[in-house]
C-alpha cells in the first residue's frame, strides 16, 4: 500500500469531468451520419432504417449492456410503439411528433407494469420471462386482425407533415433527417443519464448486484426505471419506422427482431453507448450488400460472427478496438 | 448508556441445525466489540441476521430503539446500519471513487438523478474524496477496483460503508486475506475512525482483537458464551476450553 | 526425506490476489500422522485445499512420493491416493448414505463391510439420504467416504468440530484406532488442540498462513506456556 | 363429442412425447451445468438429416437409421461442447445466449446449403403406417409407436440416473462438484457424457419428430420455444418433471389448435409465463 504523492490525475473532479467530455471521435462520427446526403443519396431509405435499428439497439444497451438485465423480448416494446403510433394515425391522427410521443407512451406504460416482474427475477427464468412477453405480444397482435391486421400488416397508415410543412419524400430524405435528428437527441438524452448518478448506479447493478443493498440502494427500483425508459425509447424507434414507411408488419414484435438487436449491439459493444450504433450500421450495411446474393446464408454469416465474438472480442467490435488503440499507445 | 445495535432472543436455524439460539447483544454507541469464536460457531449468521439477509425465526434486533426486525437489508443501511464482508464484494469495472461516490449518492438520495452529469454533484464527489483520503487511497482513487492490491480493496470496503455514514459497521474479519503488516495498518485507520461509530468486527486474530476491542463477544454453536472485558475473557477457563479442547483438564 | 509420502515445499497459494499461505514447508512420512493448529482463520482448511489442488499455487511445489504434483488437478491427486474429509462434510444430498459411500469407491482394502465395522450407525442408516442425517453421522459418512477410496493419505479437516461430547469421544477413537491400527497416513487439521495431539506424532502450528510452531505432538502438549500463546487466549505483550 | 375428445387427448399425448424427447437432454444438462443450450434443437437435426439421408441415399429401413440419429447428434455434440461451450461453464448468461444462438444459426444455413429449403418427407414401413380402432376410436400406428419409445426411453433414463453407479456419479457431480473431483470423480467427464445423451435424445427426437410435424432447416429454432417452455415448467434437470410438462403442453397445444384455433400459441405462452412466475424453477424443480 505504498503511498505517492498526489499528482494531477488524482483530482476527482477533474476526473470525473474527463470522462463525459466530447471525444473529437465522436464528434467525427456524428458529422460522418451527415455523410449519406452527399455521398450516397440513393441509400437515405437504408440510412433511415439504420438510424431506426440503432436507436433500438440503444434502448436495448441502456438495460442489457447497462443494467445486465438480457432480454430476448425487447422487440416487444419496439412492435407496442409501431403499432401504437400506425393505430394511431389510421384513426385520423398523423401529426408526426405527437404520434412518437404516443408510441414512446403506450411502450413506456406496458414497460412500467412489466417492469415489476422484470425486477423480481434473474437468470435463466428472466431471459424466459422476455422471451414468453415477447411471443405473447406478437401472438397477440397476429390474431387481433381487427386492430393491427394480423400477419398482413396495418394498411391505410397516413402521416402528416412535419410540423404542417415537410413532407414525406419518396428519396427519404426527410425519413433519413426526421430519424437521424430523434436519434441524436434521444442518443444526447442517453449519454446524459449514462454519465449522471443515475448511470452510475446503474453500472454498480451490472458490477455486483448483490452488493447495492449493502450502500444502501433501492436495486429493484432503479431496474424498474431504466427498465421504462428503454421502453418508452424502444416505442419512439418503432413509432419512427411506422411513419417512414407508413406500414406496419408483424415483424416489428418478432424474435428475429430482439434477437438481431443483441447481436448487433453485442457485435458493437455492450455498454459502451456507441456499441449498438456501430453495431446496427454493419449489421444493416452487410444485410442489404449480402442478401443480394444469396439471402438464407445471411444467418451463417451472422453465427459465425456471434461464435467468433463470444470466443474472442468479449466486448465486441469497439472494446477490440480500444484494446488495440490501448495496446498501441504503450508498446 | 446509549445502545446503538441490541438484539433481544434472536433465533434462527437451518432444518435441525441451530446457528442461532438467544442471542441477546448490546452494543453501546461508540464501542468496539470483537466478535470471536470457532469455526461454525455462527459469526457471520449473526451479522447476516442484524443486516436483515437473513431473517430471524424468531427474536427482535434494535437499531437505536427503532425495531429494524422486520426491514429489508437496503432500508437498515439508510438508517445506519452498515457491514462489510469477509471476501471483497465490490464493483471490479468502477473506481474506486466512482464506488464511494455511487454510495454517497444512494444515502443522499441522488442516486435516481439522470438528467444531470456526475460531475454536477460536486457535494457527494468531495464526501466520497474525503473518505478515500482518510483511508489513505487518495493516490488510487481513479484506477478501476480491479486493479487494486487486495489490502488496498479491503479498505475500500470500509470506505464504502463509511459513505453510507454509518451509526453502527458490522466488520466481518476486515483484514481477510491481508498479510500480517498490511493488516495492522488495516486495524490502525479501522481504531482512527470517529467515535460516533459504534463498531463489531469479527477477528481470529487474537493480538488484534485483544488490542482494539473494548469488549469480546465468544460465540460457540451459535450460542453466546461469555460477553466481557479483553482482561475476562482471556482468563476465563471457558473460552480457554473452548479454544484448547478438553482432552485433559475435562 | 526420501520416504516422505507427502512434502510441501516452500509453498504460497490462495484464493485469486487473497494470498492465504506463504512459505509453507513440511513431510509427512507413510504412516506418519500431523496434527495442524491455529485459530481459526489461519489457513488450515486452505492447506488442506492446496493439498487437494483447489487453490490457486503462486510458488512452490507439492511433491507426492517424491513426484511433483503442483499442477495436477484434484480428481486425479484423489485418485493417486489422497483421501479428503472437507470441513463442511459435504454429503452429497440426493444419494443414499450407502451411495454416498460407493459412488467414488475404488477397489482396495477398504469396502462397504469394514467401513460399516467402523461406523456402525451408518449401516442403519444405509438407505436414508444424505440430507437427512445428524451432524455426528455425517461426520462418520463423510470419513468413511473418503475411506471407500482407499487413499494412502487422509485428510480430516476439523472433524470434530460441533459435535456432542459423547460423539466427539467416538469418533477421535476411530480416528485414533485408524492411525494405530490400520497405519493410516494422516493429516489432522483440529481446534481441539489436545485431542489433536494425543492422535498424531507431528503437530504444526499455524498464524496468519505460515507455520510458527513445529514440535513432537507429545513434546507440544507437554508445553501448556506454548500452547496458550499459539493457540489460546494468551497475547504477546 | 366423446370421440374427438379421446382422439385429441391421444394426439396430444402423442406430441408431449415427442416434446419429451427433444428437451430431456436440454433438462439436465441445463439443470446440471447451468449451461444455457439455445443450439439444442440445431442438434435434434442433426438427427433428423441423419435419418433422412440414410433413408434417401442409402436405403436404411427407417427403425435402423433411429440409433444412428442418436448416435451421429451425440457424435456432433461432443465435438461442440469440447471446443466452444467447455470455455464458456463459466461465462455469463448472456455469453452463453449469443454463442448457442450463433450456432444455431450457423446450422440452419448449412442445413439450408445441403438439403435446401424444402421439407423431407420420408415414408413410413408399412407396420408403422396406418391405425388400429379400439373403443370406437382409431389410434394411429405411429403415433403409439412414439409413446411406446418415449416411455421406454424415460424409464431407461430414470433407471440410470437413479440406480446405477454412473447415476450417482452424475448426481453427486450435480450436487457439489468440488467434493466430487475431491473424490476422485473426474466431473469433466461426467459432464461431457452426460451432455451428449442428451444431445443423442434430441437427435432420436429429431428423427422421429419427422412424421409428425416435419423437416426443414427452420427445426433448429421453431421447436426451441417449445422446448425451452417444457424445460421452464418441468423444471431444470427433473425427468419426471420434463415427462409430465411435455404431456401437459403437448396436449394443451393440440387441444387448443382444435378447440380455439384463434387463440392459436397464445395460451401456451401464457401458461409458461404463469408458472414461471409462480415457480420460477418450474413446476417440479429438483432444488
Amino acid at each position: 500500500m505504498a503511498m505517492t504523492a498526489s499528482t494531477p490525475s488524482t483530482d476527482p473532479h477533474a476526473w470525473l469531468r474527463r470522462q463525459t467530455r466530447w471525444h473529437p471521435v465522436e464528434i467525427a462520427f456524428w458529422l460522418a451520419t451527415l455523410l449519406p446526403f452527399f455521398l450516397f443519396p440513393n441509400y437515405l431509405v437504408l440510412a433511415s432504417q439504420i438510424a431506426i435499428t440503432a436507436l433500438f439497439a440503444l434502448s436495448l444497451d441502456l438495460i442489457l449492456g447497462y443494467a445486465g438485465i438480457v432480454s430476448l423480448g425487447h422487440a416487444a416494446f419496439f412492435g407496442l410503439g409501431a403499432y401504437a403510433s400506425g393505430i394511431l394515425s389510421k384513426h385520423g391522427w398523423g401529426e408526426p411528433l405527437t404520434g412518437l410521443l404516443f408510441g414512446a407512451a403506450v411502450a413506456g406504460i406496458v414497460g412500467y407494469a412489466t417492469s415489476f416482474i422484470i425486477a423480481r427475477f434473474r437468470h435463466l427464468t428472466l431471459i424466459m420471462l422476455t422471451l414468453g412477453f415477447g411471443l405473447l405480444l406478437f401472438e397477440l397482435a397476429n390474431k387481433a386482425h381487427w386492430l393491427t391486421g394480423g400477419a398482413d400488416g396495418l394498411q391505410g397508415v397516413k402521416i402528416w407533415p412535419i410540423f404542417g410543412r415537410i413532407q414525406f419524400d419518396l428519396w427519404g430524405y426527410t425519413a433519413y433527417s426526421y430519424a437521424l435528428i430523434v436519434l441524436f437527441v434521444l442518443f444526447l438524452v442517453c449519454r446524459r443519464l449514462i454519465h449522471s448518478p443515475f448511470g452510475l448506479a446503474l453500472r454498480g447493478i451490472r458490477e455486483n448486484s448483490v452488493r447495492m443493498p449493502a450502500i444502501g440502494a433501492p436495486s429493484a427500483a432503479h431496474i424498474r426505471k431504466i427498465y421504462t425508459i428503454s421502453a418508452a425509447i424502444a416505442g419512439v424507434a418503432g413509432a419512427l419506422l411506422t411513419q417512414t414507411t407508413e406500414t406496419v408488419a408483424l415483424e416489428v414484435l418478432s424474435f428475429a427482431r430482439s434477437a438481431d438487436t443483441a447481436v448487433m449491439l453485442v457485435l458493437g459493444g455492450a455498454g459502451m453507448l456507441y456499441g449498438g450504433l456501430i453495431g446496427s450500421i454493419i449489421f444493416m450495411i452487410a444485410r442489404d450488400q449480402f442478401s443480394g446474393i444469396a439471402p438464407q446464408y445471411w444467418y451463417f454469416w451472422i453465427g459465425i460472427l456471434l461464435i467468433v465474438v463470444v470466443m474472442f472480442l468479449p466486448n465486441g467490435i469497439l472494446g477490440g478496438l480500444s484494446t488495440l488503440l490501448a495496446r498501441w499507445r504503450k508498446p | 448508556m446509549t445502545l446503538a445495535l441490541s438484539t433481544q432472543g434472536v433465533d434462527k436455524s437451518f432444518g435441525s441445525l441451530v446457528v442461532a439460539r438467544d442471542i441477546a447483544i448490546s452494543l453501546p454507541q461508540g464501542e468496539r466489540y470483537a466478535l470471536i469464536g470457532p469455526n461454525g460457531a455462527g459469526k457471520t449468521t449473526l451479522i447476516n441476521l442484524m443486516t436483515g439477509m437473513l431473517r430471524p425465526d424468531g427474536g427482535r434486533i434494535f437499531l437505536g430503539d427503532e425495531d429494524i426486525t422486520a426491514l429489508p437489508p437496503a432500508e437498515r443501511v439508510r438508517l445506519g446500519l452498515v457491514r462489510t464482508f469477509q471476501i471483497n464484494t465490490l464493483f471490479p469495472q468502477l473506481t474506486a471513487l466512482e464506488s464511494v461516490t455511487l454510495a454517497v449518492c444512494e444515502r443522499i438520495g441522488q442516486a435516481g438523478v439522470w438528467w444531470r452529469g456526475l460531475p454536477s454533484e460536486r457535494a457527494a464527489v468531495d464526501e466520497a474524496y474525503e473518505i478515500l483520503k482518510s483511508l489513505r487511497l487518495a493516490a488510487v482513487c481513479n484506477r478501476p477496483t480491479r486493479e487494486l492490491a487486495y489490502g488496498q480493496q479491503r479498505l475500500l470496503e470500509i470506505a464504502l460503508a463509511l459513505a453510507t455514514r454509518p451509526k453502527v459497521l458490522l466488520l466481518d474479519e476486515p483484514a481477510a486475506g491481508v498479510p500480517k503488516d498490511e493488516s495492522t495498518e488495516l486495524f490502525n485507520a479501522i481504531a482512527g475512525l470517529s467515535k460516533d461509530i459504534a463498531i463489531l468486527f469479527i477477528e481470529n486474530d487474537m493480538n488484534v482483537v485483544f488490542r482494539f476491542a473494548s469488549r469480546i463477544i465468544v460465540m460457540v454453536g451459535g450460542r453466546i458464551l461469555v460477553e466481557g472485558t479483553p482482561a475476562e475473557i482471556s482468563s476465563d477457563p471457558r473460552v480457554r476450553e473452548v479454544y484448547l479442547g478438553k482432552a485433559h483438564h475435562g | 526425506m526420501a520416504d516422505a509420502l507427502l512434502s510441501l515445499k516452500d509453498v504460497r497459494a490462495g484464493y485469486g490476489a487473497a494470498v492465504v499461505l506463504d512459505g509453507i514447508s513440511f513431510d509427512v512420512p507413510v504412516r506418519g500422522s500431523l496434527a495442524v493448529l491455529g485459530r481459526n482463520g489461519v489457513g488450515k482448511s486452505t492447506l488442506l485445499l492446496t493439498i487437494m489442488g483447489f487453490t490457486a499455487i503462486a510458488r512452490g511445489a507439492v511433491l507426492w512420493r517424491g513426484e511433483d504434483i503442483t499442477r495436477l488437478p484434484p480428481n486425479r491427486r484423489a485418485q493417486e491416493g489422497i483421501g479428503w474429509v472437507a470441513q463442511e462434510r459435504e454429503i452429497f444430498p440426493s444419494l443414499t448414505v450407502e451411495e454416498n459411500l460407493t459412488v467414488a469407491s475404488r477397489p482396495g482394502d477398504w469396502n462397504l463391510k469394514k467401513v460399516y465395522d467402523l461406523f456402525p450407525r451408518l449401516h442403519e442408516r444405509r438407505g436414508n439420504k444424505g440430507n437427512h442425517l445428524s451432524g455426528g453421522e455425517q461426520q462418520m459418512l463423510a470419513t468413511a467416504r473418503a475411506l471407500m477410496t482407499n487413499p494412502d493419505l487422509l485428510l480430516l479437516d476439523e472433524p470434530l468440530e460441533g459435535l456432542a461430547p459423547i460423539i466427539v469421544e467416538e469418533l477421535s477413537a476411530a480416528i485414533g484406532r485408524l492411525a494405530a491400527e490400520q497405519g493410516m497416513t494422516l493429516i489432522l487439521v483440529e481446534q481441539h488442540a489436545e485431542i489433536a495431539l494425543s492422535l498424531t506424532d507431528e503437530a504444526v502450528v499455524i498464524e496468519r498462513g505460515t507455520i510458527a510452531h513445529r514440535a513432537r505432538s507429545k513434546d507440544l502438549l507437554a508445553d501448556q506456556a506454548t500452547l496458550d500463546r499459539l493457540i489460546g487466549l494468551k497475547v504477546e505483550a | 363429442m366423446i370421440g374427438p375428445f379421446l382422439g385429441v387427448l391421444f394426439d396430444g399425448i402423442a406430441y408431449g412425447m415427442l416434446l419429451f424427447l427433444l428437451s430431456v437432454g436440454l433438462s439436465v444438462t441445463l439443470g446440471m451445468m447451468n449451461f444455457v443450450n439455445l443450439a439444442h434443437c440445431a442438434f435434434a437435426m442433426v438427427g433428423g438429416y441423419t435419418t433422412v439421408t440414410l433413408m434417401h441415399v442409402f436405403g436404411w429401413p427407417f427403425v435402423w437409421t433411429l440409433p444412428m440419429a442418436f448416435l451421429t447428434a451425440a457424435a456432433v455434440s461432443v465435438i461442440f461442447e469440447r471446443t466452444l461451450y467447455r470455455p464458456l461453464y463459466r461465462a455469463s448468461e448472456l455469453d452463453q445466449v449469443l454463442l448457442t444462438i450463433g450456432i444455431a444459426f450457423v446450422s440452419v444455413a448449412v442445413a439450408a446449403w445441403f438439403f435446401g429449403t424444402v421439407q423431407q418427407p420420408i415414408q413410413m414401413p408399412p407396420y408403422l403406417r396406418g391405425s388400429v380402432s379400439a373403443f370406437g376410436i382409431s389410434f394411429g400406428v405411429y403415433r403409439l409407436f412414439l409413446i411406446a419409445v418415449a416411455l421406454a426411453i424415460a424409464l431407461l433414463l430414470i433407471v440410470t440416473l437413479e440406480f446405477t453407479r454412473f447415476g450417482a456419479t452424475v448426481r453427486a457431480s450435480v450436487d457439489n462438484q468440488r467434493m466430487a473431483r475431491g473424490l476422485g470423480i473426474d466431473v469433466d467427464r461426467t459432464f461431457a457424457i452426460t451432455f451428449a445423451l442428451g444431445s443423442g435424445l434430441a437427435g432420436l427426437g429429431g428423427a422421429l419428430a419427422i412424421e409428425i410435424v416435419g423437416l426443414d432447416p427452420s427445426f433448429a429454432f421453431t421447436y426451441l420455444v417449445y422446448v425451452l417452455i417444457v424445460v421452464a415448467v418441468g423444471g431444470l434437470g427433473s425427468i419426471g418433471g420434463s415427462l409430465i410438462a411435455a404431456t401437459l403442453i403437448g396436449i394443451s397445444d393440440v387441444a387448443g389448435k382444435y378447440y380455439v384455433p384463434e387463440t392459436g400459441a397464445f395460451l401456451i405462452y401464457l401458461v409458461m409465463i404463469v408458472v414461471l412466475m409462480w415457480r420460477p424453477a418450474g413446476l417440479f424443480a429438483r432444488r
